[in-house]
């Protein structure tokens, strides 16, 4: 009976399972139903961290068959923590979600099924060893995304979800020729079966699949320049549905980019091909933040944010590429953390922004004025989720950064530390440009509405789980190191 | 013995009522002042009983792994409780100060919210017990004020905000550079007597002086080190117990007590004076010192003029830091306590003439004296005091500073201790002269508070600075007594150089 | 005797404490010239030497006295009593007489203290509390020229202050003797007039109401003095350089002073450049102790027995001159007031006689050419000192006649002439016995004599050919020197504002930047895409 | 060369033309079709490379239909998407192809 | 689009185009080969057809996120009408000649349905054939005008989209107790995947009818 409860299969077939039931049962019934299994989910993913600290990485068999004839599923540590944060992040989403959708009802209909499935798909992905399996939760997860994208209609949101879907298909149209190629070459998909066989050296086929596949990745997780399709998908959402996107769809490619180059074509990789990832982050970092700045809108500030913050995660790259192992953990470590600490936040600061927006009825930053009275405890989440971000401590953004700034010293590649702490002031001017105006007195003719408690409360849950990550990180890195000694 | 909870409860101390202040309504007046003052009194308590610790050589240290390699450390040591100490009893004066310098305005939850982190922030830079952990507090301190300098939400008062984000966020950048990088280079460096980076191999000593001069460039600005000092005039917009906090204790201290901790306890005193980084810190610590004194001079606004003082009197404390010798060390810190007590006079005094009577202005201070006798006497002596002027406590600094100039050879100091007492008289003196011996000119711009029989101003407002003002003399008078700043110092001092003395 | 020592210094504090509040104001008023009573007794009864260390007390302060100190207490205490009952009734009508009062009495301590003090910190802070609180007596008038007065004497006494503290924290350490030496020189030599830092002295003693003058010239000025006789290594090492400066500076301040001081037409002011005058003998004697070590045990005693002179001859100059305003130049009130001028002029078997004589003697064995260029300058300078005395008299003399107050007359003239016996007699009663005989000698009566009878003679030829004197403004050089600050000022650049220029969040322009639009088209993103993708080919193909 | 190769060789083709066309075609239904060509393209590939050595190769040819069905879906909602477009602005085609080149502010 | 832009993407398709070509023509010998195991294995996998065994059974997981994915592309649809169309518009009236040949050709089609998804365990077919003939037989009657469109499905439609899901869930989880998920007991193979397979063939026959229908009553 202990193998039924095995967390691992769980994490998938939950989410797909209420996703469905969210679907046949509708949105009343159908958001309980999530709250509690998202809760279960949660629940799953702690257990499965902890038998993977107990006993090291798990090979799971679907069907029983094995690779590379069957499936295999695979969880390590940097799949158990993904999952984690996954959870952690759609936990308080869901319960915000419900308050949010009884204020604004506008695309309520439909987002529990999608929801389900968007999490079965980050479950999935995240435990996929199969290279074709992960085009279909990639494509799973892409379709999900671009149906929230659009779940409330309209001009502007269908617009993005168009431009948003094309990006994601020919991202993962790129994938699935890599997926090609690669079959062609060794006849398994299995990355367990061909991690052994790449080596340096491989044929051009090999390293075709390897570009095409990191470019499609790049694309979906819309580093610079291919940050096109985000702010205005991102922007345009629900806030939930924007605190999902920008909290962990990206966040699941850039976990595949980071497998692909780590692992499976580790072999391939280059200092040169690693700095021109770093360039793009850095290129990122600056660029979102300096367009974060120049935003009108609360939204499109909070997504520009995320095409910045992207590029905090793609620095990992040049640090973590052909430097001593310690240098190339502490970069590891700091990149996973930068990606759980900055899903967090965003999250909360999606949240926050959410409730602000209806309160205030507007979308404009310069009529935040009276939020910070009405709505203390949104704008102090805003203002904790902006900590993370902008990566001062105590805060999962310090660690990252720290870890990061660390690892740039140590392997004397000074130039990413100057990227960071610039991008860090940058994030200060764009997160304090609301901040102020929100301290700012009520204008005259504005309302401010209260909100719902709920949607206070799981905005702040989320700001605080950013902060305390920084305090209480060192089991995260335990559990990261986990299938990665060897 | 060591009990690790007592540095945690002291910062929680503040942490706590802070935090449920910020979602009390506005209406609660009095749960609010009751939060305040306990948590006010309870952390009092807390440091008591570890000032009677320290002194019979207790330990407390709190220390919480964060990531491998990197620990929050709270360590109550006896350089700590001489800031904590000063945080403490001042905040709770400017407690006292600001719930009468508020009353009836807006946003006070938010404000003393604010207010309890600042302290909060103030008293773990004091406690921190290695460079992160200072790193952690200094950066709170900074997300504590701004909403404070912001407070009244004016443009000024946005635009005063801007600029100290702007310095103070780029200054904690370069304190991160510079720990990041002592960190990749020594490892996990905790503060101790003499610091540690001695051991390193000497091929290191180039990074080591680049890492110094990052660190003191990240901390320089809050202690507004010319060039660096351009927020903190601007600052000065805010309310006046926040320019007292920030002036006093919290902002501008932690930047110089940072200084303390990298050249006393990271790199070690002997360490920095053999790598030649001591002559030009006070060098640069000179150069402030004129400076600040020399704008102070041109200034008509009274905040203004108060402010680059600040600037001033704070490179007391980095140049007795720079001066190599357990005499300027005495100096240097005792300067931390009492440029506290003396600024946080002067600001509190300010205010009450703003709150009272609408002088903003020197120019319109003619004759206040004799409206506003307690509280002129109370800003003669912060200002005297300033100046140098015996026995009051910044004489006892300038005395110390000067002694230890000469032990550390350099005499050229004291011709920069001479010169800015000059200029400090030079831009205090005219104040207090038109105060007290030229005639009123009829009118106050705007009188708030009435006289009320013997109280020239609300009691709220006067008490704080009369009582400062009167440390502010008893300090000075009774340096040479127990339990003095002074002799808290000597205490430090003495165990700083253990190695050094013979 | 340590609660009489105390009580020295607490008795003016708390006397002007009393003040403070209005509730107990008169009885401070009451209390107020007695202060400086426990100082006397102390002087008087104190053992010698006599210590007492206060640990806790500043930087752990020691007071204490020796036969130097109870000298300076004595006339010291001796002065302020005087000058305080002289102002009980000089003040009488004057709405403002609590805070004469009490700048006074915090003076007083100041001046006490510095007496009593034997440790650099504590000395440093009496020194300050009495050059700072008398600010308030000198700027008592609210007059235009009190102001004036007011504003140069803080000026140069917080320069003096500060090169006093440089100067005292030099000292601990032989090495920087010299830059001590010429830092407490010069830090005092604010307060002793020193040519060029002179300038406070003239515009203060005339702004100063008659008992503030009066403790000005005859305590606080001799307060300079003990601070040179305290700090300075005298009789310790021979400073050549500084020796022959302190001297030379000490000759000029005697003649320039007399020569400025001939010009003035206002008592005060005369006084003071008589007092810069008299001051140039103390110079002259310690730079000989610092040029000569081994004389300086026979020129102390005479220096200390010269400045008890001084003091109290100036203090009753000024009562003098105060009693003369007040109750009419008749002809009793001046011949009380020719008492203390003869003395100063050094006229046979005054004080001045004595100590001039002894002075005379104890400069005769200085190296050559000192010896010879005082024995030739000395007798001269007697002259100048006779010649502005009987200026003074001629000044007080021909002033208009007193105005009547309410003021009773004795309460001016009882302390006046308390000081006038205290002058004829205490010099006599403190000096060695040696001292009295060579006094006493016929022809030190004769060297005395002639310089107050040629001055008295040329007086007359003077008056009786109408000669005028040229009028130099008090402060002399300080007029040009202020005009040439105030171009100066005119002329400096205002300093810059070192502030980095930031641009604000809300300034930076609202539309995003045109580029940002053209990465958003499809055609131009999928070919960076592309170009990436060849790129990263390009590059991973690098490894094989 | 065995005929599968071929095919996918033809893949290889049919991938770059339909990857030109969906970058480059400025309407709507022509970047739907486009991407369906470089679908077919990939399958192609996935297809005939797997079966280079001449024997049939059910793995790939399973992936194939998993990946039709895949892009039958995408196919579908990015007609749905497609439509809903045409209907809120009259135009099939994303803002920054238009002729009368509004901002592309969305 | 500018001139050179598009000269240049054409150029770079060109030569990825040829660098697929060259890497295609060189590619070394295979180092897994899997028709073998896929042979090997076929007995165990409760169907005959290699590919329907790949397809439900070896890699059934790939089958069922899939399933996922075409619902969910549904849902989009469903997501656009909502917003698209206020009202189910009725079928617009049809020829009378197509209305008889769609109410002939339905029944028909669903039996062709049927045996489709039989055929698929032995030779090329299955569910998915299956469900498109559905779909097929769905989209006709719409176009006859015998069948509403789908903007707001009621519940027992959603239950019938989302049966096949649940359906291949549930024999999936099923699976556990026994050993891994998805894991069919040899015995009980043939049934479990004909099982799912019906299930799937109704719920992508209706999802697949279901894109069209969901959006036939949008305006024009």
């Amino acid at each position: 009976m202990t193998d039924f409860l095995d967390p691992l299969p769980w994490l998938i077939m939950l989410p797909l399972a209420w996703g469905t039931l969210a679907f046949v049962l509708g949105p009343g019934r159908g958001g309980r139903l999530a709250v509690a299994a998202i809760a279960l989910q949660g629940a799953l993913a702690l257990q499965l961290a902890g038998q993977l600290i107990d006993s090291g990485a798990r090979v799971y068999a679907v069907g029983g068959w094995g690779a590379p004839l069957g499936i295999d599923l695979m969880a390590d540590g940097l799949a158990a923590v993904m999952l984690l944060l996954t959870q952690a992040v759609a936990l308080p989403l869901a319960v915000y979600a419900r308050g949010y959708f009884a204020a604004s009802p506008k695309g309520r209909e439909l987002f529990w099924p999608f929801t389900g499935f968007l999490l079965a798909a980050l479950n999935a992905l995240f435990l996929s060893a199969d290279l074709f399996n992960i085009y279909v939760t990639l494509e799973l997860l892409g379709l999900a995304a671009v149906g929230l994208v659009a779940i409330a209609g309209g001009r502007q949101p269908v617009t993005a979800a168009m431009r948003y879907l094309f990006a994601t298909l020919l991202g993962s149209g790129a994938w699935l020729l890599g997926v090609a190629l690669i079959y062609g070459t060794y006849g398994s998909v299995s990355l367990a079966v061909l991690t052994p066989l790449i080596h340096a050296g491989a044929p051009l086929a090999v390293t075709l699949a390897a570009a095409l596949m990191l470019a499609g990745l790049l694309l979906k997780t819309a580093l610079f320049p291919f940050h096109f399709w985000l702010p205005p998908a991102h922007g345009g959402a629900p806030a939930p549905v924007s605190a999902l996107l920008s909290a962990l769809v990206i966040k699941a490619t850039f976990y595949l980019a980071l497998r692909l180059w780590l692992e499976l074509f580790a072999p391939l990789t280059t200092v040169a091909a690693a700095q021109l990832l770093g360039v793009l982050g850095a290129a990122a970092i600056l660029w979102g933040s300096v367009l974060a700045l120049t935003q009108s809108r609360l939204k499109m500030l909070v997504a520009y944010s995320t095409v910045a913050q992207v590029g905090y995660l793609f620095l990992l790259f040049p640090l973590a590429t052909l430097v001593p192992p310690g240098t190339a953990d502490s970069a590891l470590a700091g990149g996973v953390m930068q990606a759980v600490a900055h899903g967090l936040a965003k999250a909360a600061m999606f949240a926050a922004t959410g409730s602000m927006i209806v309160a205030t009825g507007r979308d404009d930053i310069s009529r935040l004025g009276g939020v910070g009275a009405r709505l203390p405890l949104t704008l102090f989440s805003f203002g904790l989720a902006g900590v993370t971000l902008m990566g001062l401590p105590p805060s999962g953004g310090f660690s990252a950064k720290w870890l990061l700034l660390g690892s740039a010293l140590e392997s004397g590649q000074w130039w990413w530390v100057v990227v960071m702490i610039v991008g860090g002031l940058l994030t200060a001017a764009y997160v304090f440009k609301v901040l102020r105006r929100a301290f700012l007195p009520r204008a005259a003719g504005d309302r401010v509405a209260r909100v719902p408690r709920t949607l206070e409360f799981s905005a702040f849950a989320l700001a605080l789980a950013s902060i305390l990550l920084g305090l209480f990180g060192a089991p995260l890195l335990e559990l990261l190191a986990v299938g990665r000694e060897a | 013995m060591s009990d690790p909870w007592l540095p945690a409860l002291v910062v929680l101390s503040s942490l706590l009522p802070g935090l449920i202040i910020f979602f009390l309504a506005e209406s609660r007046i009095r749960l609010r002042t009751t939060l305040n003052l306990t948590g006010a009194l309870v952390k009092l308590g807390f440091i008591g009983v570890m000032l009677w610790g320290v002194q019979n050589g207790r330990e407390y240290v709190f220390r919480h792994t964060v990531l491998p390699g990197l620990d929050l450390v709270l360590h109550a040591d006896a350089l700590a409780l001489l800031f904590v100490s000063l945080s403490a009893v001042l905040w709770l004066f400017t407690t006292l100060y600001a719930i009468g310098y508020l009353e009836g305005a807006p946003n006070r939850s938010r404000f003393f919210g604010f207010f309890s982190l600042c302290v909060t922030a103030t008293v773990g830079v004091a406690m921190a017990g290695n460079l992160f952990t200072f790193f952690l507090f200094y950066e709170l301190l900074t997300l504590a004020t701004y909403p404070l300098v912001v407070h009244r939400g004016t443009d000024k008062a946005l635009r005063a905000g801007h600029v100290y984000l702007a310095y103070t966020l780029a200054g904690g950048a370069l304190l991160l550079i510079g720990t990041v990088w002592l960190y990749g280079l020594a490892g996990q460096v905790d503060f101790v007597h003499g610091g540690s980076l001695s051991a390193l191999p000497p091929e290191a000593a180039g990074q080591l002086q680049l890492i110094f001069l990052l660190l003191i460039a990240g901390l320089g600005v809050k202690a507004a080190l010319v060039p660096l000092h351009g927020w903190l005039p601007m600052a000065m917009v805010a309310p006046a117990p926040v320019s007292a906090l920030l002036h006093a204790v919290a902002v501008v201290k932690a930047g110089a007590f940072g200084i303390v901790r990298v050249v006393y306890e990271v790199y070690g005193i002997e360490f920095a004076q053999s790598l030649a980084l001591l002559l030009p810190l006070a060098i640069a610590a000179s150069i402030t010192i004129i400076w600040g004194s020399l704008r102070a001079l041109f200034q008509d606004d009274l905040k203004k003029r108060l402010a680059y003082s600040t600037v001033s009197q704070v490179s007391y404390i980095v140049l007795g830091v720079a001066l190599f010798g357990p005499l300027g060390t005495m100096g240097g810190l005792v300067h931390l306590v009492h440029q506290g007590i003396m600024k946080i006079t002067l600001f509190f005094c300010a205010g009450n003439y703003a709150e009272t009577l609408g002088i903003h202005k020197v120019s319109e201070m003619d004759g206040v004296g004799r409206r506003m006798p307690w509280t002129t006497l109370a800003f003669s002596l912060g200002a005297l005091g300033m100046i140098g002027v015996p026995p009051l406590a910044g004489f006892v600094s300038k005395w110390y500073l000067g002694v230890g100039a000469l032990e550390a050879g350099m005499p050229w100091v004291l011709a920069v201790l001479a010169a800015s007492s000059l200029l400090n008289a030079a831009y205090f003196l005219p104040i207090l002269h038109r105060a007290w011996f030229k005639p009123a000119s009829g009118s106050w711009p705007d009188e708030k508070i009435p006289q009320r029989g013997r109280w020239e101003t609300a009691p709220l407002l006067l008490i704080p600075p009369l009582a400062t003002a009167a440390a502010t003399l008893a300090t000075g008078l009774f340096a040479g007594a127990a339990f003095s700043p002074l002799s808290w110092a000597e205490l430090i001092a003495v165990r700083e150089y253990l190695a050094w003395i013979p | 005797m340590d609660t009489l020592t105390v009580l020295c210094l607490a008795a003016p504090l708390l006397a002007a404490a009393l003040l403070w509040l209005p509730a107990s104001r008169p009885l401070g008023l009451r209390l107020a010239p007695w202060a400086a009573l426990p100082a006397l007794l102390l002087a008087l009864a104190a053992p010698i030497p006599y210590e007492v260390d206060l640990p806790w007390l500043l930087l752990g302060t020691r007071l204490g006295l020796d036969e130097t100190g109870r000298v300076f207490l004595l006339f010291t205490a001796l002065i302020w009593l005087a000058a305080g009952w002289f102002a009980r009734a000089w003040l009488a009508d004057d709405a403002r007489r609590h805070i004469f009062a009490g700048f006074f009495l915090l003076t007083q301590a100041g001046n006490l203290g510095v007496c009593l003090v034997l440790d650099a910190a504590g000395f440093y802070g009496f020194f300050a509390l009495m050059s700072l609180a008398a600010y308030g007596l000198i700027v008592h008038d609210r007059s235009p020229p009190a102001r004036r007065a007011g504003r140069v004497y803080l000026v140069l006494a917080l320069a003096g202050e500060m090169l006093i503290l440089s100067g005292l924290l030099l000292v601990a350490d032989a090495t920087h003797m010299p830059a001590a030496v010429a830092c407490l020189i010069l830090g005092f030599g604010v307060k002793t007039g020193l040519p060029l830092l002179h300038v406070s002295l003239p515009l203060a003693y005339a702004a100063t109401p008659i008992p503030g003058a009066a403790v000005l010239a005859g305590a606080m000025i001799n307060a300079g003095l003990l601070g040179w006789l305290r700090f300075l290594p005298l009789g310790e090492a021979a400073l050549p350089g500084a020796g022959s400066a302190l001297m030379l500076a000490g000759l000029l301040a005697i003649f320039y002073g007399v020569a400025v001081g001939l010009t003035q037409r206002q008592p005060g002011a005369l006084l003071a450049y008589s007092s810069i005058s008299q001051m140039g003998y103390f110079s002259v004697a310690l730079g000989a102790g610092l040029l000569a070590p081994e004389l300086w045990p026979l020129l102390l005693p005479v220096v200390v027995l010269y400045a008890l002179h001084h003091a109290l001859a100036k203090g009753a100059l000024f009562l003098g001159v105060g009693v003369a305003e007040r109750c009419g130049a008749s002809r009793r009130v001046m011949l009380g007031l020719a008492l203390p001028a003869l003395a100063l002029a050094g006229a046979p078997l005054t004080s001045g006689m004595l100590v001039k004589g002894g002075l005379k003697a104890g400069l005769a064995d200085l190296p050559a050419p000192w010896a010879e260029l005082l024995a030739a300058l000395l007798p001269l300078a007697a002259l100048g000192t006779a010649l502005l005395m009987v200026r003074l008299l001629w000044l007080v003399g021909r002033a208009a006649p007193a105005q009547r107050t309410s003021a009773s007359v004795v309460g001016l003239l009882a302390p006046w002439l308390v000081l006038l016996l205290a002058l004829a007699g205490l010099a006599w009663m403190m000096a060695p016995q040696s001292l009295i005989t060579k006094a006493l000698s016929l022809g030190a009566q004769l060297d005395a004599a002639w310089p107050p009878l040629a001055a008295a003679a040329l007086c007359a030829i003077a008056l009786r050919l109408r000669w005028r004197a040229p009028m130099l403004p008090p402060g002399d050089v300080l007029v040009p020197l202020l005009r040439g600050l105030a171009y100066l000022r005119r002329r400096a650049p205002a300093l810059p504002q070192w502030r980095i220029a930031l641009p604000s969040g809300s300034r930076a322009a609202a539309r995003p930047p045109q580029l940002e639009s053209q990465l958003r088209a499809w055609g131009t993103a999928g070919a960076l895409w592309l170009a990436l993708l060849a790129a990263v080919i390009a590059l991973l193909a690098g490894t094989g | 060369m065995s005929a599968a190769l071929l095919y996918a060789l033809a893949g290889a083709a049919l991938f770059a033309i339909g990857l030109a066309g969906l970058l480059l075609q400025p309407h709507l239904l022509r970047k739907i079709l486009a991407f369906n060509i470089l679908g077919s393209g990939v399958f192609l590939i996935l297809v005939g490379l797997g079966q280079r050595d001449g024997t049939i190769d059910p793995v790939p040819q399973a992936m194939v239909l998993t990946g039709i069905v895949v892009a039958i879906a995408a196919t579908a909602l990015a007609l749905a998407l497609a439509r809903q477009l045409l209907d809120l602005t009259g135009q099939m085609r994303l803002p920054e192809d238009r002729p009368d080149a509004e901002p592309a502010d969305d | 689009m500018k001139a050179w832009l598009t000269a240049l993407i054409a150029l770079l398709c060109s030569g990825l185009a040829l660098a697929l070509g060259a890497a295609m023509l060189a590619l070394p010998e295979f180092a897994v080969r899997l028709p073998g195991q896929v042979a090997a294995n076929l007995d165990a996998s409760g169907v005959a057809h290699p590919v329907t065994a790949v397809l439900l059974n070896f890699r059934g997981y790939d089958t069922l996120l899939e399933v996922a994915v075409l619902l969910l592309a549904l849902l989009g649809v469903f997501a656009l009408s909502r917003h698209a169309s206020d009202h189910a518009h009725p079928a617009a009236p049809a020829h009378p000649v197509l209305q008889t040949l769609a109410r002939l050709l339905a029944p028909l089609m669903v039996l062709v349905a049927g045996y489709l998804l039989w055929i698929g365990a032995y030779a090329p077919g299955g569910a998915f054939q299956a469900g498109a003939v559905l779909a097929a037989a769905g989209v006709l009657l719409r176009l006859a005008g015998l069948l509403p469109a789908w903007a707001q499905p009621g519940r027992l439609l959603r239950g019938g989209l989302a049966l096949g899901l649940l359906v291949f869930l549930a024999v999936a989880v099923a699976g556990l107790p026994q050993g891994e998920l998805l894991h069919y007991p040899p015995a009980l193979a043939s049934p479990l995947i004909l099982l799912v397979e019906a299930g799937l063939t109704l719920s992508i026959g209706l999802t697949l009818a279901g894109l069209y229908l969901a959006s036939a009553g949008w305006r024009q």
